[in-house]
């Protein structure tokens, strides 16, 4: 039974969509628990599959679809899934997180969803069917197609929402299609030189007969690179994402905003350690290496500025994630294991604290109908429930201990200093100084007011209501989700050394 | 597999791809598009690959065309590049 | 911006260019990816393996029925993606609508459609059917199963082809259609072998575990053509009246 | 004519002919993509772009001695016995060699199969996405959407 639980992750969902369409608008309360049980059945499935890929004997699930042993050639001639610690720890990322947002979409999808609930609880489904896939496959065109999926899912996940919010899903859909084609095209070049689209047998020619330095290798390189950027918002490409996330419904902001960008990232740590190799990728002959450690340095210094310079908390958080992948894609490029570990584990201690964040402040926007940072006095009078579940994301944003953001930074820098990427160290750090900023000041709004304390009886939001029956806290249902999140970014900081050595020993 | 066929059915197509992005009315421009589908699926039957062929007449020329064209007369056909 | 956009738009050709020069020729017979074992496996064992002479069929439906499968899927997400984004459902079944503007075309279209439409959808699951042995398959089916219905709609208006073809009826045979393919692939899950290792299924199919594989191609195809027909219809239906599926072209 | 650029043509260009074609109808849709103003307008660049790529697959796999890849019981080269589908004769074709020379790689055409659905589903979802930005905002020019939203919008 064990062997076959990477299809069941998958399927699981699939079916829930499904079965979701077929219950139609007139049953929202149905629709959600069935979605609430097939994820949750999904992430029961992939803790499991932790488990099996930790004992010694299995380490590596290999799921051939339809049975196609090689037989006859050294190839595979189907379709693989490939499980280890790694795809093991992302997918529960995804599934735990779809199953907790699930548990806030409760009340927001009727009320942002417009009558078109179950179509939104598919989407959302398909959705993470699709991230789990693109995590567990192990074929180069599977993959596109699987980003395909998620793509979809998000444009018209994002395009539910109000008239800005389309206006960006298109823009999404553009640069999205870019990014895929890009992909597409780069899996093309490398599969006529060599003949076949599984990732491992590709790495395998290559090393082989030694194709490194052919100019259509290095070009499928580029491609697939500025593909899987363009779908992460890595800085410069990065224009689709803060207007998407922050304008699309709030539930579906909560859910794309922590894993959407971090699967790509995992994909990108897979396209360059077992599609390519880490022999042409930290290759010397080639000038990148240098270049895109500089590059990240320019993401994480730009997306933390034009973070501080915004007032709006979404868009806020949602340039700190183009820092954040900055981070990510400067770790992997480091070229030691220590940096390639510390960016993965970031991906994970990133879903944690994104998710957090996202949840605090859509409740917060929800219950003081303004999205600015200004309005936000006195919350921690007014909603001190929330408030806390946003402290420890803000301050695993900012890096400190326990949080799992100062460990995951942690491994980034010291991963920088072995590598002796002085630059980066120092992005890391100018980073955490400004977010230090950024949430230092939100704390302040919120803690002490404003800062003429005398002026606040007479300030317009306490004249028409008083404050204590105008905000309240928010239902469970919401407040669960937060608490949840937050604890996961505790746990992740306090098991950081078995994950980071599973992780070290997976990378190895 | 005729390559002084190939030649030509691929500078149509050029042309053809040119056209329907000048075009400044967009239903001629969502019909030139046709055009171009159905040109490109001659290429692939000549290139033998008869089911992208098959597929891209009927998606490609037919359904790609049509929900073009229905999008068109919902909104607008004016376009001012 | 145009000036960025042409600036790129050349970096990224003349990267493409540059690697051209090291592929094999056009129609090289001898070229890594037409030569290897991946594909010679496909030409040479498809039909000793599957007996389905049609190869892109076989590869589609059998060697590479993960990836239909999502391709199915994608069909779908794009189905319910325009409901969720265009449908307005306020104001839908306000009869005056159906009355008005939605008479369809002039009497000779209508004429013509009527005598067209049954070959056409003859002709569309000849296409289904055959598969194997020619060139077509579940989708291109599909997708002329669909177009018949617009026809219809086109000729008839929308509202005739939607009592033929509800919008609940789209919606529960496009759910049908993945449900033949994924169920199938869950029925080899519960025989004991992989997904989608069609197989195993002799035991419950008429042949031998090869002429399995080739019926099992037949009835995940047909799933297909199920989805893609119903959401064609609804694309179009959708697209054709902003959402409010009455008034049509 | 320059012997070198004879023989560039002549290397380069001639064999690859193909190659060339999709890189320049690819850069024609690219560059629809970015720089046009209308919606409508860079959804057909889109379109342009995918099907660029597309023949870029179905170039890989061409042989020029190869034909379609449906393996063909009527042809020259084989038992004519084989030509009904019983029993007998497919335990006969099994002996038989193709020769893989003979038909196209049906791969690429597979991977293409998909890639068309998934571009006429992209089509359709962001054909759904510009009606609704024309029904909030009454136009499908960039320029004119968002000099719309500057004075109301904080970005």
């Amino acid at each position: 039974m064990t062997e076959h639980f990477p299809i069941l992750i998958l399927l699981v969902p699939l079916f829930g969509a499904l079965i979701v369409v077929l219950l139609g608008r007139e049953r929202p309360e149905q629709c959600w628990i069935t979605s609430l049980i097939s994820l949750g059945l999904s992430s029961i499935i992939s803790l499991f599959t932790i488990i099996v890929v930790l004992s010694d004997k299995v380490q590596t699930i290999r799921y051939r679809m339809g049975g196609w042993e090689p037989e006859s050639t050294v190839f595979e001639v189907g379709i693989e899934l490939r499980v280890d610690i790694l795809a093991a720890l992302v997918v529960f990322a995804v599934t735990f997180v779809g199953f907790v947002n699930t548990i806030y979409s409760k009340t927001r999808a009727e009320a942002e969803a417009q009558g078109k609930v179950p179509f939104f609880y598919a989407l959302i489904q398909l959705l993470i069917v699709g991230l789990c896939g693109i995590v567990m496959t192990n074929d180069a065109f599977n993959l596109y197609v699987l980003i395909e999926i998620t793509s979809l899912t998000s444009y018209a996940l994002i395009a539910m929402g109000n008239r800005r919010a389309a206006l960006s899903s298109f823009n999404y859909v553009i640069m999205g299609t870019i990014g895929a084609s890009f992909y597409l095209l780069g899996v093309g070049y490398l599969y006529i030189k060599t003949g076949t689209l599984n990732i491992d047998d590709i790495r395998m020619v290559l090393g082989n007969d030694k194709l490194w330095e052919h100019q259509s290798i290095i070009v499928a390189f580029i491609f697939i690179m500025l593909g899987v950027w363009t779908k992460m918002a890595f800085f410069p490409l990065h224009g689709w994402l803060p207007n998407a996330y922050a304008y699309a419904p709030s539930m579906t902001g909560t859910f794309m905003a922590p894993l959407m960008t971090k699967v790509m990232v995992y994909v990108m740590i897979r396209v360059m350690l077992w599609l390519f190799g880490d022999k042409f990728v930290y290759s010397d002959q080639h000038v990148w290496g240098e270049l895109v450690i500089w590059m990240s340095v320019i993401a994480i210094v730009a997306g933390s500025l034009l973070a501080l310079a915004r007032t709006d908390i979404k868009k806020m958080l949602t340039y700190l994630i183009v820092a954040e992948v900055g981070y990510m894609v400067g770790g992997a490029w480091l070229g030691n294991v220590t940096g390639q570990a510390g960016a993965f584990y970031h991906i994970l201690s990133d879903a944690a604290m994104t998710f957090c964040l996202f949840i605090a402040a859509s409740i917060i926007v929800l219950r003081i109908g303004d999205s600015r940072v200004n309005a936000f006095d006195n919350l921690f009078r007014k909603m001190p429930l929330t408030m806390i579940g946003f402290t420890v994301g803000a301050l695993s944003m900012i890096g400190l201990p326990p949080t799992c953001g100062f460990f995951s930074k942690w491994y980034l820098i010291r991963g920088g200093i072995e590598a002796g990427q002085w630059e980066y160290v120092c992005a890391l750090i100018f980073s955490s100084l400004v977010n230090a900023v950024i949430f230092f000041r939100i704390f302040e709004r919120a803690y002490f007011g404003k800062i003429a304390g005398v002026k606040e009886d007479f300030s317009p939001s306490d004249s028409d209501a008083n404050p204590d029956t105008s905000i309240k806290e928010v239902p469970w249902s919401m407040l669960v989700p937060l608490y949840i999140a937050s604890v996961s970014v505790l746990l992740l900081g306090i098991m950081n050394r078995p994950l980071f050595e599973w992780i070290q020993t997976a990378l190895k | 597999m005729i390559w002084q066929f190939d030649i030509i059915i691929l500078i149509f197509l050029v042309v053809a791809a040119i056209v329907s992005l000048r075009l400044k009315d967009l239903l001629g421009a969502s019909m030139v598009f046709g055009i171009y589908s159905f040109l490109i699926c001659l290429l692939w039957a000549e290139m033998g690959a008869v089911d992208v062929a098959f597929t891209e007449a009927a998606v490609g020329a037919g359904v790609s065309t049509v929900i073009m064209i229905a999008t068109v007369f919902s909104t607008t056909r004016r376009s001012k590049d | 911006m145009k000036v960025f956009g042409l600036i790129a738009v050349f970096v990224v050709g003349l990267l493409l260019l540059s690697a051209t020069q090291d592929f094999p020729s056009w129609g090289d017979p001898r070229s890594a990816a037409s030569d290897g074992e991946v594909s010679s496996f496909y030409i040479e064992k498809t039909e000793s393996v599957t007996k389905v002479p049609n190869m892109v069929t076989a590869v589609l439906a059998d060697f590479r029925g993960y990836d239909t499968m999502f391709e199915t899927v994608v069909i779908f997400i794009a189905g319910i993606g325009i409901i969720a984004v265009l449908r307005n459902f306020e104001g839908t079944d306000s009869p005056s609508d159906h009355d008005n503007d939605d008479d369809g075309a002039g009497l000779l279209a209508r004429f013509t459609c009527s005598l067209i439409l049954p070959f056409i959808q003859i002709f569309a699951l000849y296409v289904v059917a055959h598969g194997h042995h020619s060139p077509g398959g579940g989708f291109q089916g599909g997708v002329m199963f669909g177009a018949s219905y617009i026809l219809l709609a086109l000729a008839f208006g929308l509202s005739k082809a939607k009592q033929l073809f509800s919008e609940r009826r789209t919606m529960i045979f496009a759910v049908i259609g993945i449900f033949i393919y994924v169920g199938w692939g869950v029925l080899c899950l519960l025989l004991g072998k992989e997904f989608l290792n069609y197989s195993v299924l002799d035991s419950i199919l008429p042949g031998d575990s090869m002429m399995a594989r080739s019926h099992s191609m037949l009835v995940v195809e047909i799933g297909v053509a199920f989805t893609v027909t119903a959401i064609m219809f609804s694309m179009y239906s959708n697209l054709s009246t902003r959402g409010r599926l009455s008034k049509g072209l | 004519m320059d012997p070198i650029i004879a023989n560039f043509i002549e290397e380069n260009i001639v064999p690859k002919f193909n190659y060339w074609i999709y890189v320049i109808l690819m850069m024609i849709g690219l560059y629809a993509m970015i720089t046009k103003n209308n919606l409508i307008k860079k959804l057909i660049g889109m379109a342009i772009f995918q099907t660029a790529i597309i023949l870029f697959y179905v170039s890989i796999g061409v042989k020029e001695t190869g034909g379609i890849p449906i393996i063909s019981h009527h042809g020259p080269d084989h038992h004519q016995e084989a030509e009904v589908h019983s029993e007998e004769s497919s335990k006969n074709l099994k002996h038989n060699i193709i020769d893989k020379d003979k038909y196209a790689n049906p791969l690429p055409h597979v991977l293409m199969l998909t890639a068309i659905v998934v571009g006429v589903s992209t089509l359709g979802l962001a054909l759904a996405i510009s009606q609704r930005i024309h029904k909030s905002f009454g136009t499908l020019e960039e320029d004119e959407i968002l000099n719309e939203l500057r004075p109301g919008g904080h970005d």
